[in-house]
């Protein structure tokens, strides 16, 4: 109990810290939305524009930094998190609705089951170490160094062209109208097999890594060497006993390196042209796009926040030590 | 030599293969009878736990058995040789036959799962038809057993106290009704009034019960309290092996003399402690010759060259000693 | 209803270092609800220790793990700051929390920790330990010659010799002997004048275990140390301490003599403990039935005698009244009711 | 609704933008809506006139207005408003729904992306008229190619600016179908104040970037885009040379290397000069420019041929830039400049530098300072490409903290826009000072200014070709800017399925999607045979 | 009454850098890093071509001379990779620096001090930590004015210490109250002196292991860099390469030369690093060490695998 009151006083602090943080740090940057888009459009839109943007865009105001501050708070109360200036004037809450499914779906599922394969892989892989298994760590190592964005383009030159079966980029047919028909899942999962296979083999092998390593530690702990002795059967002995306290690191370690992930896919959404979080992030971040930008930080830190907190749960579920009565 | 249940025959286990082995365990004979406590006693480092562990063969990597026999006797049947079981056998004989209580009981026990849990996965293990009923009653009976409330069956190892685990260890380990119990330094840990209660406690199972006890320690003063024979290990073999009473009267073997004279009594006169001067021998460059030979204040030139069987010494009937001293006259074997 | 008259063990041998009245309590984290209520929870690790150390005498320390032994030894050497209660070095009330006057202390009273496989850096030789102790107490000299020499003296004091053949070993190359050896020499570096032993055999071998008590008594013979020498094993007390303390959740239950407290206990628990104590000359039939019940919770300790709820004498006082201590014996006493009625 | 995508020839155009997903917002006026940018705006909402970009000296092609005429030195616009056309939810267009679209814009700065002054605004009948503060002789593309909104819809819109139109009412031939973040589908009505077009339905998709665009192109996905599409043949034309074809016609808009005429020693004219004889254009155009997409510009007077062929001076017609190093170095060492080895020296001796800053991600800029680089060894100078990030570089040009860059100018329907973007003394702003609207090289001639504003505010013809004849003589000499390359009007479009596209031979519009003549090449596509 | 003289012969001790060395994935790793590295040094100097200069031979495959091919400028591929190893290197150095001296300071400060300051450091670790890292650095990046390698390398670092820090926390959390600890202040040691001669020599593995890591993160973080166009990194490096590759829709054009090399020189830079990382962590958990073999023969030559719970048994004869 206590442990979750103080947890949560964390999340609350380290979400406040982050979204000012997040409100500040585009503010730094030199240029403005306005010069931007002028910039992007490269003598398509005529320097006149730029009165009637800044206009447009109601940076024309004189507002120091600190009220925008408050009035961003006041703003985020009310669940509001301003218009977008890339899409204009569409609330980033929209801008950012369309992405995130994507986002969640692509990366969240992955990022999710690569974690879960890796450690299944990984259990296995500790527990017979010294077999054949152990071929796979060189392999796994090499794939894991492998930066995202070049392992998702070598796919795409590999895997894709005019008759494959894998599209290059996109997230469904570009004829579709979402809904749920069969036609439009069906296009969506192969449109996401490809970056879906990327971030899985990348993500993957960090889990078996570690997931391996701890399985060799735990692997020589007495309770195992003890369930060994009791004549339990090899499976209730590897996965019970040793896999099930394998995995209590790793589950904290998952959710903090969320964090890493999001930056990590933002590649892969980028390379696939897959229109996630991370596609509008860089984007954002390209035309200066500030409540754009927050706001999917604001998603993300939150997002990460959220995963930090189930583990927390998760923790708490998996491991009795730190259950408390009372 | 009746009713022996267990029979270990030049057991030789090494760490580690080839020229850099260690090796932990030379040529060691041990005979466990119905019944009793053996109490096996040495320094650090004696090989002590090589053998219990070898025995069994649960010896972690590098270990390797190198060859030897293990003999364990069925009720009216042949002996088998553990050392020459399949693994399939072997997990159906451990436990149901011989069952181990090992040295810490907070790491024997695994912190994520319930006591009943690992009370009663043994328990389906070995006769899988069993009732989840029937399970968790012979949990409660187990506990009740070494003297714990049943209604801590729901609690997690770490909520109990470091002796509630070794008993939970103890019933557990009884739970198959095994013949033979071999407990490594099961109460170490604990405090001599906590170590008291649990070896009462298992004094009285074991003559309820009738189950054969190998148990592990370097306090020799508790051995001689409570074992019925005991077997000294040094540098990797046994010394001297004889009745509890027996040894602690008139040890044979200089090593077992100077272990006796290095503990302080608590009662009578005080007695002069000359201890044991130098160190333990190093496995990997043993000296030549009696492994003891460097620092026994009985040494020879002979005791640097020779290696002293184990045998029955001339004097004595019922014990076994090696030592060039006691010059043997009957291998025993 | 406190502390009575204090009988010492010896009155003739000037008192090193006194502690009165020591209290520690450690706090412990708030949970659940009690984090909107005042309540501060704590461990009673130490209550109201009074003890003294005298000049050339061993003084033993014994008791269950966790009756707070330890942690009497670090108030003692000022790692802990005392709830309440005094620490007198030389008469002298000391408040040593840090800085230059933690280390002047340090100079003086020094400790050798319980875990020698523990207390020694993994990284650092023995001869870095040591002439970082020589050095930070002003010792090391002014050559390097110096502090060669005082480096071979201390490791000659603890019977490591050769010294060359230690001096640039790391702590994981030593024996667990050698190494609780090495923590000595370091303690001695310093030159104090009294030395807390805390446990410093309970981790080796019988057979090490006798060298290691074997310098101790010699130190306190040659060097005139005052020594407090922390076990459980209270037979070893019986050897090699002249006085004796027993010490029950916290609380110190007896004392004394060594020789009278363990040949002739007073209280309860030093009983308990006695009769507890493996024992080869007791033929395994012979033995009472002893105690049962599991060590108090120092959180949340029994009224009164915190020993009562296992107490085999326990009475309707017992379970009221903290017990002050009462005299058995020339120089010995007993924190028990059961010596309280007779007068 | 969800049949295949790749269904040209019954009657639906498939055209694609590498505009990345789209947020539903039709508004037509905003640049940043999804109308804007895959340009289906133009679908929808219809201009006044038709202006084509490629043949400036072209006339108008009247669109809704039949008649305009200006008056009191381009200062007030009489437009007479086409009877018959329609609001697709059947109401008439009036000259009150165009009267009322240039109030809102006047009404709304932030919409007036033009940024035209409008002054009085009336209608009577089917005429509207317009009157302004000022000469609009330059403005009149800008005005001309207004698109007009139905005013019974706006008028009930608070806020025109922060409108996202999910319902888009327009008087274009077509209507919004559907919309999804990827593709936006517009069908077309069934009535129309002139012959339907016989593309019956289009779609827009916008694909996430470049690349994902091109491989559309390649596959045949997309028949109608603009994009930059390196080695051209080789990724996309020769997938289907008969019909993937790519038209890219030079507009009054360039790109070249800007000078900060107050950084020593460039600002030197003479510097300069060498500069622009020794820049291998050819080289820009095949590798740079991939060679289509920015058309080789190598008059000496910087202006776009053919598009802007007409207006050059006569002493300039036949003066093409080639590059001629010898002639560069003479033209040095005649200005005191020397070589040591080499080396260029200025007449203080002091050797010649040049830094070039660009964005680090505009890799056809950055090729072409690296060939302009290469260039410049030649003659001695010392240069360097500077790859900046692209807000520090806007910032850079905008306060004049740089020596040289890439950059471009504005464009329009005359060369006013281009040497007004370069040499403009009322645009000035001293080094240091931001907000600059062009003029980023600090250019300073009074002659310019005067020349410019003679141009936008002369009343007769003979007057403005004097002021461009001069401007032309005055950028010959102080070379503030080398141009290099135009701006486009151009777009990648495959005749398999769709014919009767604008190209070399026939060039009725631009080619691009988004650009205002949009509607103007639907209407000319017809189905292959 | 004879003693035999003992002589304890007491092996060699082989000093613990070395046993770090004889670690079969550690050397690998190390050999293959000592490579990049002296390439990082001389590769300026023995690139056969300047990596800018323009040449006739456009988009040319890889040939005997141009190893790797050439781009659309005709620059030779080969010298790029050479040429940019350096700066690949020394930002992942100087980030992996930058980034462990702070984890370090304020991983070790706030676990060893206790208090308000204590607590705000962990606090901050814990917010840097929760802010997705690439995007911020993507962010701060687009920022700056001038983006050369020290710049990047500065950036990488200083938002990419967090993770170690908290590791580091952890781990001197754990080590405050080590015995070894207490005693060095019941010696008398100074507060400052204690963090640095006893906590920090204990944390070596941590800190080099979190510095091999960080090094990792940041060669990678620079060439996504380079490669999104957010920087330039001060001319030449892998990203760059992969940059104008993907700019040019390399791989659309069949120029598969372009784009390889540079990719797989990442991925053995990374995995020449990762493979230092698994010496350091094997060397720091002796469990995780393969040592030597993992399977035995038996006397009847069956060959039987080492594992937990069942011990092979030889069954040779006893001599
Ligand atoms: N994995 C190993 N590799 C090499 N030598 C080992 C290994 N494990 C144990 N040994 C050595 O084998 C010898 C016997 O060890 P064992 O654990 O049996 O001693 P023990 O008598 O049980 O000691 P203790 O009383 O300390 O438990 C020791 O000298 C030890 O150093
Ligand atoms: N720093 C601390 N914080 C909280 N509780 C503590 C702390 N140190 C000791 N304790 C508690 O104080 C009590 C006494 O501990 P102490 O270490 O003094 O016992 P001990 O007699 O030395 O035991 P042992 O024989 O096991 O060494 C124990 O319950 C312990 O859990
Ligand atoms: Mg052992
Ligand atoms: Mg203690
Ligand atoms: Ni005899």
């Amino acid at each position: 109990m206590s442990f979750l009151l103080k947890r949560i006083a964390f999340y609350l602090f380290t979400a406040w810290a982050a979204i000012t943080i997040n409100f500040f740090v585009p503010r730094l940057i030199p240029g403005d939305p306005v010069q931007a888009l002028i910039t992007k459009s490269r003598g398509q839109m005529t320097t006149e524009a730029v009165q009637s943007l800044y206009v447009l865009f109601g940076l024309d105001k004189d507002e120091s930094v600190v009220e925008q501050y408050f009035r961003y708070w006041g703003q985020l109360f009310r669940g509001d998190l301003g218009l977008s200036f890339t899409f204009f004037p569409s609330p980033v809450a929209d801008v950012i609705g369309d992405g995130l499914p994507w986002t969640v779906g692509l990366v969240g599922i992955t990022t999710v089951v690569g974690f879960l394969l890796g450690t299944a892989a990984g259990t296995v892989v500790g527990w017979r170490r010294g077999s054949w298994a152990d071929l796979l760590i060189p392999v796994t190592t090499f794939v894991s160094s492998i930066p995202y964005f070049w392992l998702g383009l070598i796919a795409i030159t590999l895997l894709t062209g005019p008759d494959s079966f894998f599209p290059a980029s996109g997230a469904y047919d570009t004829g579709l109208v979402p809904g749920w028909d069969w036609e439009f899942v069906g296009s969506t999962l192969r449109y996401g097999l490809l970056p879906a296979a990327t971030i899985l083999i990348s993500s993957m092998s960090g889990w078996i890594l570690s997931m391996r390593n701890m399985m060799v530690t735990v692997a020589s702990e007495d309770y195992v060497t003890v369930a060994h002795a009791k004549g339990l059967s090899e499976r209730r002995v590897m996965v019970g006993y040793a896999a099930r306290n394998a995995l209590l690191p790793n589950v904290s370690g998952f959710a903090l390196s969320l964090g890493f992930i999001v930056g990590g896919t933002l590649l892969v959404e980028i390379v696939f042209s897959y229109p996630g979080l991370g596609l509008q992030l860089f984007q954002a971040v390209g035309a200066k796009d500030y409540p754009l930008m927050q706001g999917i930080f604001l998603i993300i830190t939150l997002s990460v926040l959220l995963a930090n907190f189930l583990a927390d749960v998760a923790y708490l579920a998996l491991d009795p030590r730190t259950r408390r009565e009372g | 030599m009746s009713d022996a249940v267990l029979e270990v025959r030049d057991l030789n286990v090494d760490y580690g293969l080839g020229d850099d082995a260690v090796r932990a365990l030379r040529d060691v004979n041990l005979t466990l009878y119905k019944g009793e406590v053996l109490g096996l006693a040495g320094e650090s480092g004696s090989g002590k736990s090589t053998l219990a562990y070898g025995l069994t063969r649960l010896l972690p990597p590098p270990g390797v058995v190198r060859s030897g026999e293990v003999f364990y006797h069925r009720d009216g049947g042949d002996p088998v040789d553990v050392l020459r079981m399949s693994h399939a056998e072997l997990r159906r004989f451990r436990w149901a036959e011989t069952a181990i209580v090992f040295q810490g009981a907070m790491n024997s026990l695994n912190p994520v799962h319930r006591i009943s849990t690992q009370l009663t996965d043994v328990i389906k293990a070995h006769d899988p038809r069993s009732t989840r009923a029937s399970r968790l009653d012979r949990a409660r009976e187990l506990l009740n057993l070494v003297g714990i409330s049943a209604d801590r069956l729901d609690s997690y190892p770490h909520q109990l106290s470091g002796g509630m685990r070794q008993r939970v260890m103890i019933g557990m380990a009884l739970a198959l009704e095994p013949k033979v119990v071999i407990m490594d330094e099961p109460t170490t840990a604990l405090d001599v009034v906590v170590q008291r209660q649990i070896l009462r406690q298992l004094v009285d199972l074991r003559e309820r019960l009738g189950f054969s006890v190998v148990f592990i320690t370097h306090d020799l003063s508790l051995l001689v309290e409570f074992s019925d024979r005991i077997a000294i290990m040094y540098g990797g073999r046994i010394v001297e092996e004889a009745a509890s009473a027996d040894l602690y009267r008139d040890p044979l073997h200089p090593y077992s003399h100077g272990l006796l004279n290095s503990f302080p009594a608590l009662r009578g006169p005080k007695r002069e402690l000359t201890g044991i001067p130098g160190s333990p021998p190093d496995l990997r460059a043993m000296p030549s010759g009696c492994a003891f030979h460097p620092r026994c204040p009985r040494a020879t030139e002979r005791c640097g060259v020779e290696v002293p069987v184990l045998g029955i010494p001339g004097s004595h009937r019922d014990r076994t000693v090696a030592c060039l001293l006691h010059p043997v006259h009957d291998n025993g074997f | 209803m406190t502390t009575a008259p204090q009988p010492t063990a010896s009155g003739t041998t000037d008192v090193v270092l006194e502690a009165e009245g020591l209290t520690k309590h450690f706090p412990v984290r708030k949970r659940g609800r009690e984090l909107l209520s005042k309540t501060v929870r704590s461990v009673r690790a130490v209550e109201d220790v009074t003890l003294r150390l005298h000049r050339g005498r061993v003084t033993a320390l014994v008791g269950e793990s966790g009756s707070g032994k330890s942690s009497v030894a670090r108030l003692l050497a000022q790692l802990h700051l005392q709830t309440s209660g005094t620490i007198k070095l030389h008469g002298e009330e000391v408040h040593a929390k840090g800085g230059r006057k933690f280390r002047a202390y340090s100079k003086r009273v020094q400790m050798i920790f319980q875990d020698p496989f523990a207390s020694l850096n993994p990284v650092h030789t023995v001869r870095y330990h040591l002439t970082r102790a020589l050095k930070i107490h002003g010792r090391a000299g002014k050559t390097p010659q110096d502090l060669e020499e005082a480096l071979y003296d201390l490791l000659t004091r603890v019977q490591l010799t050769p010294p060359e053949r230690y001096v640039d070993k790391f702590p994981h190359e030593l024996s667990g002997g050698q190494r609780q050896r090495v923590a000595i020499a370091r303690a001695l570096g310093a030159d104090p004048e009294a030395l807390l032993a805390d446990e410093p055999v309970s981790m080796l071998d019988v057979s090490i275990r006798l060298g290691v008590l074997n310098l101790l008594r010699d130190l306190k013979d040659r060097l005139r140390l005052a020594i407090l020498y922390i076990t459980h094993d209270i037979a070893s007390a019986r050897y090699f301490a002249d006085e004796t303390y027993v010490m029950y959740a916290g609380r110190v239950v007896e004392g004394g003599d060594s020789e009278s407290v363990t040949q002739h206990p007073a209280h309860p628990y030093t009983q308990l403990l006695i009769d507890s104590a493996p024992d080869p000359d007791r033929p395994a039939a012979e033995e009472k039935d002893g105690g049962t019940g599991e060590p108090p919770s120092l959180i949340d300790p029994p009224p009164g005698c915190r020993f009562h709820p296992r107490c085999p004498h326990a009475m309707k006082i017992c379970s009221d009244q903290v017990p002050p201590r009462f005299d058995v014996g020339e120089g010995h006493f007993a924190a028990c009711w059961l010596y309280g009625e007779d007068r | 609704s969800n049949e295949g995508a790749k269904s040209g020839g019954n009657g639906v155009l498939n055209v694609g933008m590498p505009n990345g997903p789209q947020t539903e917002n039709n508004n037509p006026f905003l640049n940043s809506s999804a109308a804007s940018s895959l340009g289906y705006r133009r679908l929808i909402f219809e201009p006044l006139a038709m202006v084509n970009e490629v043949k400036v000296t072209e006339p108008f092609k009247p669109w809704l207005a039949t008649k305009w005429d200006w008056t009191d030195n381009y200062s007030k616009l009489k437009l007479t408003i086409r009877d018959g056309a329609t609001w697709s939810d059947g109401k008439p267009l009036t000259a009150e729904d165009v009267a009322f679209t240039f109030e809102l814009l006047k009404k709304n700065p932030g919409l007036n992306i033009e940024g035209v002054q409008y002054g009085d605004i009336s209608f009577a009948g089917n005429e509207v008229t317009l009157g302004f503060a000022r000469s609009q002789f330059v403005n009149q593309k800008k005005i001309m190619e207004q698109f007009v909104v139905p005013k019974h819809i706006w008028s009930s819109i608070s806020n025109p600016s922060t409108e996202t139109l999910k319902n888009p009412v327009g008087s274009g031939p077509y209507v919004l179908k559907s919309f999804t973040p990827q593709t936006v589908t517009l069908t077309v009505r069934d009535k129309y104040w002139q012959d339907l077009p016989q593309v019956k339905e289009v779609r827009y998709t916008s694909y996430s970037d470049n690349n994902a665009q091109t491989t559309a192109l390649a596959t045949g996905a997309s028949e109608w885009s603009f994009v930059f599409i390196p080695n051209y043949q080789a990724v996309y034309t020769s997938k289907d040379p008969q019909h993937y074809k790519l038209w890219f016609p030079p507009v009054l808009g360039v790109h070249g290397l800007w000078f900060n005429t107050k950084s020593k020693p460039w600002d030197n004219p003479v510097l300069r000069r060498a500069v622009n004889q020794v820049v291998n254009r050819d080289d820009i155009f095949t590798q740079g420019e991939a060679g289509y997409f920015y058309p080789k510009v190598d008059n000496i007077t910087g202006i776009p041929t053919p598009a802007g062929e007409s207006f050059i001076a006569p002493e300039f017609k036949d003066k093409t830039v080639k590059v001629d190093v010898e002639a560069a170095k003479k033209l040095l060492t005649d200005n005191g400049f020397k070589y040591e080895g080499d080396k260029l020296k200025t007449p203080e001796g002091e050797q010649v530098t040049l830094k070039m800053t660009v964005p680090s991600g505009w890799s056809d800029y950055v090729t072409d300072l690296e060939i302009i680089k290469d260039n410049v060894t030649k003659i001695g100078v010392e240069a360097t490409v500077d790859l900046q990030n692209a807000d520090s570089w806007t910032k850079a040009l905008d306060t004049g903290d740089f020596q040289a860059a890439m950059h471009w100018t504005n464009n329009g329907p005359t060369l006013y826009d281009i040497y007004q973007s370069i040499m403009d003394g009322d645009l000035y702003k001293p080094v240091g000072t931001g907000g600059i609207n062009g003029n980023y090289g600090r250019y300073e001639s009074a002659e310019a200014t005067k020349a410019l504003r003679d141009y936008a505010n002369a009343p007769d013809e003979k007057t403005r070709t004097e002021a461009l004849y001069a401007l032309q003589r005055l950028h010959v000499k102080d070379m503030p800017v080398v141009i290099t390359s135009a701006a486009n009007g151009g777009g990648q479009y495959s005749t398999k399925n769709w014919t009767g596209w604008p190209e070399e031979s026939n060039p009725y519009a631009p080619a691009q999607p988004t650009l205002e003549n949009a509607l103007d090449v639907v209407m000319h596509l017809k189905p292959a045979a | 009454m004879a003693v035999v003289p003992t002589t304890v012969v007491s092996a060699p001790v082989k000093r613990r850098k070395l046993r770090f060395v004889a670690n079969p994935k550690a050397t690998t790793g190390l050999l293959l890093m000592g490579f990049f590295v002296l390439m990082a040094v001389v590769g300026p100097w023995i690139a056969p071509f300047d990596p800018s200069e323009r040449s006739a031979d456009l988009l040319q495959p890889p040939s005997g001379k141009h190893w790797f091919g050439t781009t659309h400028l005709g620059q030779d591929i080969f010298s790029q990779v050479l040429v940019g190893t350096r700066s690949v290197i020394l930002v992942g150095l100087i980030a992996g620096v930058v980034a462990t001296v702070l984890s370090v300071l304020v991983g070790v400060t706030s676990g060893y001090l206790s208090g308000a300051g204590a607590e705000g450091l962990s606090a901050l670790s814990n917010v840097f930590l929760v802010i997705p890292a690439l995007p911020l650095i993507i962010i701060i990046t687009s920022t700056l004015p001038d983006t050369g390698n020290i710049t990047i390398a500065l950036v990488i670092g200083f938002t990419s210490w967090a993770w170690g820090a908290r590791v580091l926390r952890a781990q001197t959390l754990s080590l405050r109250r080590r015995d070894y600890v207490e005693a060095a202040r019941a010696t008398g040691e100074s507060t400052w002196r204690i963090i640095l001669f006893e906590i920090l020599p204990n944390l070596t593995a941590v800190i080099a292991s979190g510095f091999v890591g960080t090094v990792i993160f940041a060669v990678i973080s620079e060439i996504t860099l380079a490669f999104i166009g957010v920087s330039d990194a001060g001319g030449w490096n892998w990203g760059t390469v992969l940059f104008w590759a993907q700019s040019q829709q390399a791989l659309a054009q069949g120029a598969w030369w372009w784009f390889v090399p540079a990719g797989l020189a990442i991925a053995l830079l990374g995995t020449a690093l990762s493979l230092v990382n698994f010496g350091i962590d094997e060397f720091v958990s002796p469990r995780l060490r393969g040592g030597g073999k993992t399977t035995v023969k038996t006397a009847a030559g069956r060959k039987v695998r080492m594992r937990v719970g069942f011990t092979p048994v030889l069954g040779e004869e006893a001599k």
